[in-house]
């Protein structure tokens, strides 16, 4: 087994076990700090696949800002969810179900009938693929980047319109 | 400079037409609103450079007309391209000379109206409206929509000053939100806004899917690429497969797309019923969106995607023609009919805007190419006129009201309606001025020579007889029927023009209020004197002789030559129609409260007129009860069962369907339902609405299925988005499962 | 000199080929024992720096306030910090009831690891990193972020009212703080044209903090928000919120805190040195040499400010970093870009005097509208007064 | 590369439905965030291993990434907005109480 193997299991491993403590755990403070873990796996799995700057970026964006955010979400409404509260509504059983289905149509259409339909390129990495990335950002996918900074703005005026004590 | 020169340096100056006013509302909005006098004068001045602008431009392209003219060809001048991943968009204006005729009509109509808002809002007086500025930078939004919808050089932006444009008609015809009237059945400006832009919006998601197959047909949106020879064939020879039609011509289904959102701005048939109730806004708008500029978008539309229309000729199998002929007619003929028996004198004006627009629909349908652009133009002018016309009236009805009710009290309180033409009469020596030009602009209308009217109905009428007689390409059905609908259409419309005439300014005054009525201001009746001086002469340039319409954008088609037979008979209906309705109304006026003769002669058919063949109330009954009375099941049913564990496992195919009418609720709660509905259900329905009897039958029907599907689906709607989302994921899961199941083509 | 200069750098070379060649060991498995041998090596500098720097903090802030300050332990009081570090060591470890022991555990251990992956990018001498990253610059911020998470959770495990608030003027701190630092580092990034740190140090002909001082000063002033120090430090206000979030911790984990704030001072120093004072480089000295003098000098300056400037107050900080410092840096950001886009091809002399002569410009403009906005409130203020009266 | 393309997949398929996990079966509010949060980590992992094996050469799945990041914050800002608004005015953050649209 290659590191790079070793290594992507370990990540996995990681980013698995966040999602699984946020999904199960009942104490939301705990879920949170799962999530920060699975964000880190991400991050690690980002690194693997040569995106430094990806990963870079979930590191400062995910862990640094959102997760910030979602606790401090769960400090403001702390009062209502005290540990013992059940985290779980009555359709958990159901919903594990769909969730097993999804996952098992998923895996079988990867593992037997989209295997290897991607032409996996030979081609190596670009030298610079950061400046690559900046570029395209401003040349071929402006648009879609404007887009996304106009809906930036627009979240952030209307979180704080929202969120305004009255 | 030479001409070429000037030509190009004010072509390339096109963009700026609809900048200006959109300059002025941004500075009336962001700036100048609380000062009355700064918002009008900039508002005025934005239109008013517009107007010299599109002027040159027009004055100039008529100079040479072959420049303009296919193959060196429109002249489009990209502004800017946007970059979408693969592909990139190239926004940018043109000018043609259709747009270079446009521009004539456009502006300066916008122009009168602006100045006449002025008075009829009341600057200066008492009764000033206390949204006076928000009011002319709405319009001002309005112009700039128009004006670049005529200038835009793709499907694109012509979409999106469309839907400026039906955004402003919105905030215009709510723009007395807060009025509210003491029958509940009479609808407020409120929900005339909403109704007639929910109804547009069905026309524009229609148009829209026709933009998308479009693009993903041509890869573009530009006209010069889309109505390119080559990509035409491309459309007209590939066809796409429909469920139920079959395999079809993609020009053809593009084409009828595009029509879709046409019917919906121009209010044809099905999606008609929003206009009539668009008549809650302030007068000027009416005459402005409702009138001159806006639901002739829709007619702009066809007439500039002729070549898509045309891609499939009609003898050829081309649905798309006779569909468009056929609305067009029969909305000519069915409007005119309703406009018979109205009395609100906005409404009846309402009704023939529909089926003037009728008459270049059907044109475009036959090909009448050149006299539908014609029509369009003079209507803009004579029904613009008879608009601001009537608004005048109204104006002095009301003031007359205002003096009688300060003469001695206790009328306050009193309903009084100032547009109905009941409550009017003998006006002609209170206002003058308004009454001459009216009576030239119903003249224009009903179509007697020399006024601009009757050329422009005379060529469509001519046109399609002569498709009739030796048509080629549009067989000799299609033709021959809007020929026949529109000549009747063409009486009918004489006839309640002279019958709103008469009942308005002849005979005696029926009320007080118009005993006391006395001319509006000059800065309303100036715009009225020019627009019926257009109104008078504009037809001259449209003779079959010299045809200048032909000569500007028709060289491409051969002229209509001039039909001594229809002539004759066109002018013979419009004279008859106008004596017989001076016969009813003019000979012996009617007196205060006697009642429409009209009414007695045609007794039960009059009254379905009256309601405009219920086709509104046909709508409330197949859509709205049923569902306020399903919505009370579910909200009843739901208030035992919320608690239920139930609701989790219910079939999931069942609980989709429900999310949909959970949506319903909200709209209901809303109280929106009417309008959605009425929407929606114009598209469903194409009954034969006369008669009531199978009204009754399909109500009952549908009522019992609906009752049926209720039954079925009370259990499952909980409000509870993770009960709909685990149903969604569910379908999804299945879908993807029989992905793999079946065999991948 | 040359020896010298690349003394560490031999050894390790000696090392690998030690492992590679003359244990024969797969190349795999040197990279792993190496990365854990770095690890440990970047550990114990944090923590011998932690021990260096708390000797020289409290003889420079004696010094400041006239004191001798320690002068027991060892010549000069050198032993001082090794006993601190025993008593703590010695000292009792409290769990307080109702805390989530496990986060309240966890929480000084995430306080410490972020301190220290600092070090792995920090550039101590020509050739020697832990690893130079294509996007060095934008890891340090990024890692700095994660220090937030740690305080929360202390804060909040601890079950202590003064230890949640603690922790949230630490959180509002800390992320109102990164905005400016992050776009001084862009501005940095913007001249040099690449984000590792490496490239950044050799691109310093002339230090960015002459070319810049701007970006330098709010980059200095971010910083330290950023550890916390005084003036900065709200978080552990003791005359407000006794001791900010870790109150209830003592010991070691206590220990783990001040290692973790003493490990950042050193790693926040090291990165003004990279970025702004042209890292290692220097004449006659080694490099490392060179890096470890000029951090210390920051160091220094931390200390001093922290002698010289009373605490803030929270609402003023607040404001200093969202009124003041991000609009500067944004056009600070702004200048130098334009600047840096307009003379691309000059030469470098020609760039250096235009950025700078551009951030003397900016200096002034922003002292006259700071002044002119502090008379505008003032009068504002005085109209009040005269008003209530 | 050692590692096939299918294994990222398969990774953030699995994510993706923990994350759905998550939105369908949590009551509060906040935790439901948290599983649209993973579903999008997971949607990101897709984009930048198909980037890495398919076309490196193309930016389209690194661009594309970053677009889902601002969405992603957005998409928390105002969420969070929201359940702090809720909060206030019902005093819950549980979305079984929150069924206005209930008929």
């Amino acid at each position: 087994m290659s590191i790079e193997q070793f290594v992507f299991i370990a990540l996995s491993a990681i980013t698995l076990l966040g999602g699984w403590i946020v999904i199960t755990n009942r104490n939301l403070y705990r879920a949170a700090l799962g999530l920060v873990l699975s964000f880190f796996g991400v991050a690690g799995l980002y690194a693997l696949l040569d995106a430094g700057f990806l990963a870079v970026v979930q590191v400062l964006i995910y862990v640094g800002a959102i997760s910030i955010l979602i606790i401090f979400a769960i400090m403001l409404t702390r009062r209502v969810m005290d540990r013992t509260a059940v985290q779980h509504n009555a359709q958990w059983g159901i919903s594990a179900l769909v969730a097993l289905a999804l996952f098992g149509v998923i895996g079988y259409t990867l593992l037997f009938r989209a295997a290897d339909q991607w032409a996996v390129s030979s081609t190596g990495l670009p030298e610079k693929p950061i400046e690559m990335l900046g570029e395209a950002l401003v040349t071929t996918y402006a648009l879609p980047f404007e887009v996304a900074s106009v809906l930036l703005l627009v979240a952030l005026v209307g979180a704080i319109v929202i969120a305004r004590e009255k | 400079m030479t001409g070429v020169e000037m030509r190009e340096f004010f072509f390339n100056l096109t963009w700026l037409i609809p900048l200006f006013p959109l300059l002025a509302f941004a500075l009336i909005v962001l700036w100048a609103n609380p000062n009355r006098k700064l918002s009008t004068w900039l508002a005025w001045i934005g239109i008013g450079l517009s107007w010299l602008l599109g002027w040159t431009i027009l004055f100039l392209s008529w100079g040479d007309i072959h420049h303009l003219t296919p193959p060196e060809g429109n002249h489009p001048v990209p502004l800017w391209t946007l970059p979408t991943g693969s592909s990139a968009l190239k926004i940018g204006f043109q000018v043609d000379t259709l747009t270079a005729l446009m521009l004539f009509m456009v502006p300066f109509v916008c122009l009168m109206i602006f100045i006449y808002s002025k008075g009829y809002m009341g600057y200066g007086t008492a009764q000033v409206d206390s949204r006076y500025s928000r009011f002319f930078a709405y319009i001002s939004l309005f112009a700039c929509g128009m004006l670049g919808l005529v200038v835009s050089d793709n499907l694109l932006t012509l979409f999106i000053f469309w839907e400026i444009m039906g955004l402003c008609s919105y905030l215009l015809i709510g723009f007395w939100y807060e009025k509210s009237y003491p029958d509940p059945k009479r609808i407020t400006p409120k929900e005339a806004g909403l109704k007639a832009f929910l109804t547009t919006r069905v026309g524009d998601v229609i148009m829209l899917l026709g933009l998308l197959l479009i693009y993903s047909q041509v890869g573009s949106l530009s006209f010069m690429d889309v109505f390119s020879h080559e990509t035409l064939d491309m459309l007209a020879h590939k066809t796409v497969m429909l469920p139920i039609f079959g395999s079809v011509p993609v020009a053809t289904l593009a084409a009828l797309l595009l029509f879709g959102g046409a019917m919906g701005k121009s209010a044809q048939f099905p999606l008609h019923v929003w206009l009539p109730d668009a008549m809650e806004g302030p007068t000027p708008v009416s005459a402005l969106i409702h009138a001159a500029t806006m639901v002739s978008a829709g007619v702009y539309l066809v007439a500039r995607s002729f070549p898509l229309f045309a891609a499939v000729p009609l003898v050829h199998g081309g649905t798309q023609l006779a569909v468009v002929a056929f609305i067009g007619a029969f909305t000519a003929l069915f409007a005119s009919t309703i406009a018979l028996a109205q009395n609100d004198i906005k409404r009846v004006l309402a009704f023939s805007t529909i089926s003037q627009l009728g008459y270049m629909i059907a044109a475009l349908g036959i090909g009448a190419y050149i006299a539908a652009v014609f029509h369009l133009i003079t209507h803009a002018f004579f029904k613009a006129l008879l608009f601001l016309g009537s608004g005048s009236v109204i104006h002095g009805v009301e003031h007359g009201h205002h003096e009688v009710a300060h003469g001695h009290h206790g009328h306050e309180e009193e309903a009084f309606d100032a547009n109905d033409m009941m409550n009017m009469g003998g006006l002609l020596s209170k206002m003058p001025r308004t009454a001459w030009t009216f009576i030239i602009g119903g003249g224009a209308l009903a179509g007697i020579v020399p006024l601009a009217g009757f050329w422009s109905k005379d060529e469509i009428l001519a046109h399609a007889w002569h498709e009739f007689q030796h048509g080629h390409d549009f067989g000799t059905f299609w033709p021959l029927f809007v020929w026949l609908l529109l000549t009747i259409a063409a009486a009918l419309t004489a006839f309640y023009t002279s019958r709103q005439i008469c009942l308005t300014f002849l005979g005696r005054p029926r009320t007080e209020a118009a005993k006391h009525a006395h001319e509006s201001p000059p800065s309303m009746t100036w715009p009225l004197m020019l627009l019926a001086f257009f109104a008078l002469i504009l037809g001259l340039f449209g003779t079959p002789w010299a045809n200048q319409y032909h000569h500007l954008i028709g060289e491409a088609f051969e002229a209509t030559p001039f039909d001594p037979f229809v002539a004759g008979l066109s002018t013979a209906l419009a004279v008859g129609g106008m004596f017989l309705g001076w016969l009813v109304y003019g000979r012996q006026p009617l007196a205060a409260g006697e009642v429409d003769p009209l009414k007695r002669w045609l007794g039960p058919v009059h009254k379905v007129l009256e309601n405009k063949y219920y086709v509104d109330e046909l709508y409330q009954l197949i859509i709205i009860r049923p569902i306020i009375w399903l919505t009370q099941i579910f909200a009843k049913f739901d208030y035992d069962w919320v608690i239920n564990r139930i609701v989790n496992f219910a079939g999931e195919a069942t609980v989709f369907v429900s999310e949909r009418w959970g949506e319903f609720d909200l709209v209901i709660v809303d109280g929106l339902v009417n309008l959605v509905g009425r929407a929606g259900a114009a598209i469903a329905t194409g009954l034969d609405v006369f008669d009531l009897g199978i009204v009754d039958g399909i109500v009952n029907r549908v009522g019992d299925g609906i009752k049926a599907g209720g039954r079925f689906l009370r259990p499952l709607q909980t409000g509870r988005v993770q009960n709909y989302l685990i149903v969604a994921v569910t379908t999804l899961i299945v879908i993807l499962g029989l992905y793999l199941v079946l065999p991948i083509t | 000199m040359n020896i010298l200069d690349d003394l560490f750098i031999t050894i390790g070379q000696w090392w690998t080929a030690l492992l590679s060649n003359t244990l024969g060991l797969p190349d795999g498995i040197v990279l792993v024992i190496n990365g854990l041998i770095g690890g440990l090596i970047f550990a114990l500098l944090g923590v011998v720096m932690v021990l260096v720097l708390t000797y020289m903090e409290r003889k420079v802030f004696s010094r400041l306030q006239d004191r001798i300050g320690p002068n027991r332990w060892g010549p000069f009081g050198v032993l001082q910090a090794v006993t601190d570090a025993i008593k703590m060591l010695i000292k009792e470890d409290i769990v307080p009831d109702e805390a989530d022991r496990l986060l309240f555990n966890l929480a000084p251990v995430l306080m410490v690891i972020p301190a220290v992956m600092l070090y792995t990018v920090l550039p101590f001498g020509r050739g020697m990193q832990g690893s130079d990253l294509g996007v060095g610059a934008l890891y340090v911020v990024a890692i700095g972020s994660l220090t937030s998470i740690a305080v929360m959770t202390a804060g909040w495990s601890s079950n202590n009212k003064y230890g949640l608030l603690g922790a949230f003027r630490v959180i509002a701190q800390l992320v109102s703080y990164e905005i400016p630092m992050v776009l001084a580092v862009a501005s940095v990034v913007l001249v040099t044209g690449s984000m590792s740190l490496v490239d950044i140090v050799e691109s310093q002909p002339i230090p960015n903090a002459i070319l810049m001082p701007v970006a330098f000063l709010v980059y200095m002033a971010a910083g330290m928000a950023e550890l916390g120090r005084s003036p900065f430090d709200l978080l552990e206000a003791d005359s407000e919120i006794v001791a900010g979030y870790f109150i209830e911790y003592s010991g070691m984990k206590f220990a783990l805190f001040f290692l973790a704030e003493y490990i950042n001072m050193f790693a926040v120093a090291g990165l003004v040195t990279t970025l702004f004072l042209s890292g290692w480089k220097g004449p006659v000295l080694p490099t490392w040499l060179w890096f470890f003098i000029k951090t210390f000098a920051v160091v220094f300056v931390f200390i001093w400010a922290r002698g010289s400037w009373p605490r803030f107050r929270i609402d003023h900080m607040l404001n200093f970093a969202w009124k003041f410092l991000v609009p500067l840096a944004l056009v600070n950001l702004m200048v130098v870009g334009l600047v840096d886009k307009l003379l691309t091809d000059a030469e470098m002399w020609v760039r250096a005097v235009a950025l700078l002569g551009s951030n003397l410009v900016l200096v002034v403009v922003t002292l006259i509208v700071v002044a002119w906005a502090g008379r505008r409130s003032r009068s504002a203020a005085l109209r009040t007064i005269a008003g209530a009266r | 590369m050692d590692v096939s393309l299918t294994w990222y997949l398969l990774v953030a398929a699995a994510l993706f439905c923990m994350g759905l996990y998550g939105v369908l079966a949590r009551r509060n509010a906040v935790a439901i965030l948290m599983g649209v949060e993973l579903m999008l980590n997971a949607v990101n992992i897709n984009l930048v291993a198909f980037w890495r094996y398919v076309r490196p050469d193309a930016m389209a799945g690194q661009v594309f990434a970053i677009i889902v990041y601002t969405v992603a914050a957005a998409e928390a800002a105002v969420g969070l907005a929201l359940f702090i608004a809720i909060y206030r005015s019902r005093d819950t953050v549980v979305v079984e109480d929150i069924d206005l649209m209930k008929g």
